[in-house]
């Protein structure tokens, strides 16, 4: 990558680390909202429903302003949080945190459909072997909508990499600490003969994600393959 | 029939003013789109059928020119801007001047301004530190924002103590305080500069003429924005 | 153990609305397609929520709307073999085994894996999905995988249905043996009188989602009109001692003082068994027959003579052996001139007893 | 209409590798579970593509990797009755029903659907989806799905397993309808030796993917070694003609000058049927019995004596109606002196005939 | 809705326009890519199924960018379109290309993943009753896959209606053509003293998301028990 200068590689990087972690932290959470979504019938569900969905409708920079009120330094959940050593405001973690935001939609979306697939008599029978609602989760559910769960959590990465306009808002764009990948192209976009360092740019985001895509592709086939045991 | 002005994002509250009072008197109608700089170029690059262009940015106008897709006679610098650096709304105001103690002020917070080598308040801004010497010493700690309006949010909702925003941008936002205005001689003139394009009737010339007048440049006082010498 | 069962529910246009006590052992539903056996096994199960009703096995209660109780079923610790198999088709043959006993506590009592799997002759298909069976060999997977669970009641739902003959024949004896020596007990259904015959403690008819007929196997299945596959699964069920077996390829049974040969059986010399002798493989004669190809012979009286649909009559004949029934024609009859208190000879195929009509060993009715 | 099957593929660990061409009517296809039955009909329904072969009806190519042709199953005009039913769950039972109807062109033969829904008993289920329907009730809509779909060559993989026996005895007579009216050859898949028996017109045992007995059903059933469920199924098969009802309730078989007595059966006087008396079910006697409830005493002359598995014997009796199988036991072989040549009487119990196994028409073999 | 000015209303309109018409007339290729992704094998499927997420993967106004340069009426789409009379640059028209081509992964995701999870058994069924591959698709899978479809579609609108960088930087921001709500808000996030009127546009558009999202929820649901047939 010699072509790449080191604030560039040090975006690159960021992003990565940026896009792994939204994901990761998020995926817990994604699993749990799309069962809940799926299958459970609760007072509040379709507020959930469409909390979960707010980040898809607003303008990414709503968003980010938003997450600013809420989890900057004097925000309700941001000050607390700071004494507990968690800060958001400025970090990685809070590009984190956005791309995470922005992309939970849809890896919830992705998890959910296919938990919806799950045929309910395989779990009943899961249940009559003995195994609790939970094991039947871990054990029936979780296992057979593995594809999903890849799908969505690829998906989320990929919007995660990608993820701009939530993120300069709330954690701005500090080299090192929030410059991530599409900080940097857009940065690059906004002077004129900034396009051939913004292509370089770009591709290498496409290369990743696509990389990540066919990762997904061939992980998920493979796991299908296992779940429909074809 | 109409006029279509593409104009810098920050003009919004100013030129929707002026059009309407603009509308009134002469029964024509005035459509303004309202976007980044860089993005307004690049459309008129791609044959947008804008009548009249105000940038917040000479170089982009530069690159116009230089394709022949603006008429050159008409171009003139319509406006002016300062730059003043604000903080949290009961701060002392003091004068900006080498030597200013902007580390001591920023007290390990960051200094949020405009990407600084890609948007328009963030280059002058950048300037304007380098020549108060003060850029080495917050160079580290600045956090960049795509732009103005979102650096300013920043000192806004306290995540950021300090911040160097254009006038017209701090002077209605409550929440902030102007700790001063930055002397022009430390970062170079802020212009905005207008121009007909190629494909432009005659009714946006009267526009521009318009914009030049008494009444609008009144208003643009009142905004913040200061009109430029000569 | 004794399973009590007391439900009422409505399905679209089913009203299900039955109680009944059934004693330890195997208690088999039968009824025509749609009288409501699987909506009482998934009840049972807990996996349909009756509208009202108690399930208990001896005094567990599994669920009781009175009380309000309702065990979730994965605490009732069963073994239901589906009427549609249902593995998981996300593990292997070994691993769909496997699953109950993952969950089942510690001090349950384990079947042994091997075992079941050599009964089922499914070893060649452990490292498999279940995508890669045929319909028969998922069958027996879904029913080793509800034996292996350790439970403490198991529902059965035709679970031998899509099994060619022989492999009935294999697979039955080891529900013999939990009936008898696990003592699970066992909710069963079934169309097969032979499977029946063979494994019924007792027998609920069920029709259109009520009881029509609930009693001990041998009782049910002499009654022409309930006998689950209708006249031709009329049958006596005697109990009978392993007396002897033969060299030439016959077992000797004594019942009564009767002699009783059919084709050897595995048992042991003293055994008690029962036996189902169908009422149509029975010839009845006025006289001991002569010359005859068949070798059992049992001398009585005409007990009672019931009519039967179309031309058909059953006759039951009390031997020394018990009583047998004998499916005749009414013109048969005339023409023997049997009346009750007729004395007169049963005449018995040694080859017309099936291997699934011979079961296990006796229990107590 | 003749069913030729050359097919040659390699699954997990079943090779299978067959080849056979079966004449107009029903072709039985039966073997363990495992054996590939339900791989062959696949095969034969485009929905495996095996490495090579050629299936053809008459001079009707339905594949031939030889000369590179492959119908897909759309084009096969099929009336498949998959094993495990396979109903389209987003659609109601009269649209199951329907579906096959409107993609039949429009020249075909048509079904009456009233007929078919009145002959399966569905005609109460027809606005439910099939998530609520029970077992039995999928399979019969199933059935009627296909036949419904104005079928060219009908493949039914076990069809009436999930069945009870009054209900199959329903359904049979429609198969065979359609065998002998209509001409459509059928592939059946089944373990039933009744259903063997009665719809047959010929029969491939399949062991381990290859055919190792093929054959007139009338054949393979008389051969204990490969009889589809064991000796139990070995049976000859006659062929009468109706020649009266009578007020009892019977009615009277005329074969090759004999007379056999059955329970009153559907057919018209002149009917020619064929009827499987079931070895097990068969009497020999040395001298022509009296004072018997048999009705059927069939007069003859040993023709062979088989000796099979265990204690049994099959022993064939030469008689004016046909040649007649007996089951017994050698001991009674040697009781009553039988040798190859010997006058004997073959005994049939009346009722011993069970309904399905008397078949509909005749049907040149 | 007296509190909103007539361009407030006109952005609304135009949003909801556009966003209607894009997720209308990328539906029939989000099924059909989507059924290709799941059920054919062919080359360049792996290249196809990226293009599908490049919008994902890209920052917005990428894509926006891209377009511009693709379907601006210099592009080499654009303008042999143009000569058959189809316009996008800087109409509405072209707002719900973008917003169609952003909302095109997700839509394609949630089909693609109900198509998966149809039970090729049934297909086969089908199949062998006479029905050709195109009928079978008709009468079985797409029912079957009705609620994918439309929680695919309800998807692709609510993100529609979000949609904003590659929106403006392809089409401008231009009032009663391209100004959709999120361009709208985001012209009054620029300026000072505009939050109001962005905050007011900003629940205009949870509105009418959450209610498009419920009607799928209710749609959706209704639609999976017919199917499920429960
Ligand atoms: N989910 C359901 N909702 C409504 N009705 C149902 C449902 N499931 C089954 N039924 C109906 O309830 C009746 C009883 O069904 P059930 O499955 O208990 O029958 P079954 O006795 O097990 O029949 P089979 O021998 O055919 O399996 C049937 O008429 C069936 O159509
Ligand atoms: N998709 C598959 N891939 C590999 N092996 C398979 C597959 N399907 C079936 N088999 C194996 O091929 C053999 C034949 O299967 P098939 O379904 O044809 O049997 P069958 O004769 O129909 O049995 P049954 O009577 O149990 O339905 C079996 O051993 C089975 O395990
Ligand atoms: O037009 Mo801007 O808003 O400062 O670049
Ligand atoms: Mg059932
Ligand atoms: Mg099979």
């Amino acid at each position: 990558m010699g072509w790449l200068g080191p604030a560039e590689i040090e975006a690159l990087r960021l992003s990565l680390r940026v896009s792994f972690w939204a994901t990761l932290v998020t995926l817990p959470f994604g699993i749990f909202v799309a069962y809940a979504l799926a299958r459970w019938r609760f007072p509040g569900r379709q507020v959930l429903n469409g909390l979960v969905h707010l980040p898809l409708i607003l303008p990414p920079v709503v968003t980010g302003y938003l997450l600013l009120l809420t989890f900057g330094i004097q925000g309700p959940l941001g000050g607390p949080l700071a004494e507990l050593g968690i800060v958001f405001a400025f970090r990685w973690t809070g590009a984190a945190l956005a791309a995470g935001i922005m992309a939970f939609p849809l890896m919830v979306r992705a998890i959910r459909l296919s938990i919806e697939a799950v045929d309910p008599k395989l779990e009943q029978a899961g249940a009559t072997l003995g195994a609790s609602r939970l094991m039947v989760f871990g054990t029936v559910t979780l296992p057979m909508i593995l594809p999903g769960i890849i799908a969505g959590s690829i998906l989320a990465f990929a919007k995660a990499m990608g993820e701009f306009g939530a993120t300069i808002t709330f954690v701005s764009n500090i080299p090192g600490q929030t410059q991530t990948l599409p900080s940097a192209v857009y940065a690059f976009l906004q002077v004129p003969a900034g396009e051939a360092a913004a292509t370089r740019l770009v591709i290498i985001s496409i290369v990743i994600a696509m990389s990540a895509l066919l990762l997904s592709e061939y992980v998920g086939r493979r796991v299908a393959k296992r779940v429909a045991g074809s | 029939e109409g006029v279509l002005v593409f104009a810098a994002a920050s003009l919004k509250t100013a030129l929707d003013e002026i059009a309407a009072g603009y509308e009134d008197t002469t029964r024509h109608e005035v459509t303004i789109s309202y976007a980044a700089s860089s993005v307004l170029a690049r459309q008129i690059q791609a044959g947008a059928p804008a009548d009249l262009i105000i940038s917040a940015n000479e170089d982009w106008m530069d690159v116009l020119q230089g394709e022949d897709l603006i008429e050159v006679a008409s171009r003139v610098d319509l406006l002016g801007n300062g730059l003043v650096l604000i903080g949290a709304q009961d701060t002392e105001p003091t004068e900006i001047a080498v030597g200013l103690d902007l580390i001591t002020r920023l007290n390990g917070g960051y200094l949020a301004m405009a990407l600084v080598d890609a948007v328009p308040a963030g280059i002058y801004g950048k300037a304007a530190l380098q020549n108060l010497g003060l850029w080495n010493d917050v160079e580290g700690q600045i956090a960049q924002t795509d732009n103005v309006r979102a650096a300013l949010a920043l000192v806004a909702t306290g995540a950021a103590p300090l911040g160097i925003v254009y006038r017209s941008d701090a002077i209605a936002e409550d929440r902030v305080g102007v700790i001063g205005t930055i002397p022009e001689k430390f970062h170079p003139a802020i212009i905005y500069p207008a121009a007909l394009t190629i494909s432009s009737g005659p009714e946006a010339l009267s526009f521009l003429t318009y914009l030049q007048g008494d009444e609008a440049q009144a208003e643009f006082l009142r905004q913040g924005f200061s009109l430029p010498e000569g | 153990m004794s399973l009590s069962i007391r439900l009422q529910h409505q399905l679209s246009d089913l009203a299900l609305d039955l109680d009944f006590d059934a004693p330890s052992g195997v208690t088999v539903l039968f009824g025509r397609s749609g009288s409501g056996k699987t909506t009482v096994v998934n009840a049972v199960a807990g996996l349909l929520r009756p509208a009202a009703g108690r399930v208990a096995v001896d005094d567990w209660v599994l669920f009781d709307t009175g009380q309000g109780i309702w065990l979730p079923p994965h605490r009732r610790r069963l073994g239901y073999i589906f009427q549609e198999g249902r593995l998981f088709p996300h593990l292997t043959v070994r691993q769909n085994l496997n699953y109950g006993r993952w969950f089942a506590p510690r001090g349950a009592r384990r079947e042994s894996p091997d075992r079941v799997i050599e009964m089922l002759g499914i070893g060649h298909l452990l490292d498999r999905r279940p995508a890669m069976l045929s319909g028969g060999e998922k069958q027996r997977v879904a029913i080793g995988r509800a034996l292996l669970a350790s439970p403490r009641l198991i529902l059965a739902d035709e679970p031998l249905a899509a099994l060619d003959d022989a492999r009935k024949a294999e697979i039955l004896p080891y529900f013999e043996r939990l009936r008898d020596e696990v003592s699970v007990p066992i909710l069963y259904v079934t169309h097969s009188a032979a499977e029946v015959a063979r494994l019924a403690t007792s027998v609920v008819a069920l029709q259109a989602g009520r009881v029509v007929r609930h009693g001990p196997a041998s009782e049910v299945l002499a009654d022409p009109s309930v006998a689950p596959a209708g006249v031709r699964a009329v049958g006596a069920v005697l109990q009978v001692r392993v007396a002897a077996h033969h060299d030439d390829g016959l077992s000797e049974l004594e019942a009564g003082g009767e002699r009783l040969f059919l084709p050897r059986i595995p048992h042991r010399i003293g055994d008690e068994l029962r036996i189902r002798i169908p009422a149509q493989e029975v010839i009845l004669s006025s006289r001991r027959p002569e010359g005859l190809s068949a070798l059992n012979v049992l001398s009585g009286q005409v007990d009672t003579i019931r009519a039967g649909e179309g031309p058909g009559a059953i006759v039951s004949v009390r031997t020394p052996a018990g009583m047998v029934l004998a499916r005749v024609t009414r013109r048969s009859v005339a023409a023997l001139g049997l009346r009750q208190g007729s004395p007169c000879y049963a005449v018995i195929k040694t080859v017309a007893l099936a291997p699934q009509d011979v079961g296990g060993r006796v229990v107590a009715p």
